[in-house]
């Protein structure tokens, strides 16, 4: 029933997460886990990513999602790592890793944080490229996302 | 009372945090915004009353008709794109 | 749009399977990997597994499920990885890796294989305990996963 | 025709594969079934009508009801329990 969360400028390793995660859960039969990363599309090519955080409140607000997540699924687990700063296209932004008995709860642990995350942790993205910085604009669709865990 | 501000609103502020003595009157978030509106000329111009903004006290998000209360922190930002 | 499958006794290494997936994928924004691991608990101790499978059929059943998940959820790639003979406690069995634009499309994506893969494709564990071996019983639970993907 | 027995059937029939001419009547995978039965003590011992068993003709999971044909082989299996 363990909780890790680190919000950290520095790049990660997403598979040695994944190896350094399962090491110690023998009792562990699934693991979930969601890698974020910078994307640059054909229609909307960007060269780099930089996150602002509010970083007592991010903190705070994800380790209270992961909390959630375990009392809610039953998980044996849960981490989550998330960056802020500068970071290049194909780098990983946030990762979120759901251990548990079967899959299904694994599943849901991970992508519920990812929902929570995607709206309520203080986190702005800005996009850099070739016609300079952007913000990104929330997407209604991430606030809609939520909704299914109140069914 | 400290007003901490985030993305595009601190980039068009040009400023992150503010200290500022709030008058009695305000009692509710709500309320602090009109207040910024009103005595902050460069807040009025780029979060009018339209614009789409969430707020947090003492790192707890929080819904305009909330008390400010023993809150030693308030921040002021856009919607979230984490993740 | 790329499917791959494979069936193989060797151990394999969870995180550099999902750092070789990731690698080559710019447009992915999101990454979801399901592992299932050979697990032990306190109420019903085992020392190992071992799973038969029917390799030609086995592996015709996988690829199907995964073109369905590219197809269905507009994937960029899923990879798939399932191990047969005999795996201890802490191993991995199986792996599943979607990778899309968005999300939700990955978790979907990895979890509809999960779901199929559970009940269709063609492998038998056999645990072995203290008290001998044993073969496992198809879960209830297992059969009717399936349905969310109907509604 | 091959037939090809998985998992504790293939245990308690202490056999893998087997060859087998199956007579005109047999059309469909449950006539199979039955033919086996009346033909082969060991397989109406392991797998009594009751067992709940599922079948496969050349790699493709298939119904009771579903014709050979002209498929090579039939596999006879428990419900997997892969994954």
């Amino acid at each position: 029933m363990s909780v890790k969360v680190t919000i950290q400028a520095e790049m990660f390793d997403a598979g040695a997460l994944v190896n350094q995660f399962t090491h110690d859960l023998p009792e562990a039969g699934a693991v979930t886990t969601f890698t974020g990363l910078v994307r640059s599309t054909p229609d909307k090519p960007i060269e780099a990513l930089i996150l602002e955080h509010h970083p007592t409140m991010a903190q705070k607000q994800i380790e209270r999602f992961a909390q959630d997540a375990i009392e809610r699924f039953n998980l044996l687990a849960i981490q989550v790592v998330h960056r802020f700063g500068e970071m290049k296209v194909g780098e990983p932004i946030v990762q979120v890793m759901a251990a548990s008995h079967h899959r299904q709860a694994a599943f849901d642990g991970a992508n519920y944080v990812m929902d929570w995350l995607k709206t309520d942790a203080p986190f702005w993205k800005k996009e850099v490229g070739p016609q300079g910085t952007d913000w990104v604009d929330a997407r209604e669709t991430d606030e809609t996302a939520k909704e299914k865990w109140t069914k | 009372m400290i007003i901490r501000y985030f993305a595009w609103i601190r980039e068009r502020l040009n400023r992150d945090t503010q200290e500022l003595d709030l008058p009695n009157e305000v009692k509710t978030v709500e309320d602090l915004l009109h207040h910024l509106r009103e005595t902050d000329e460069d807040f009025a111009a780029v979060v009018p009353p339209e614009t789409t903004i969430r707020l947090a006290l003492d790192d707890e998000l929080v819904e305009l008709d909330t008390a400010i209360g023993a809150a030693k922190e308030v921040s002021i930002f856009p919607p979230m794109t984490g993740g």
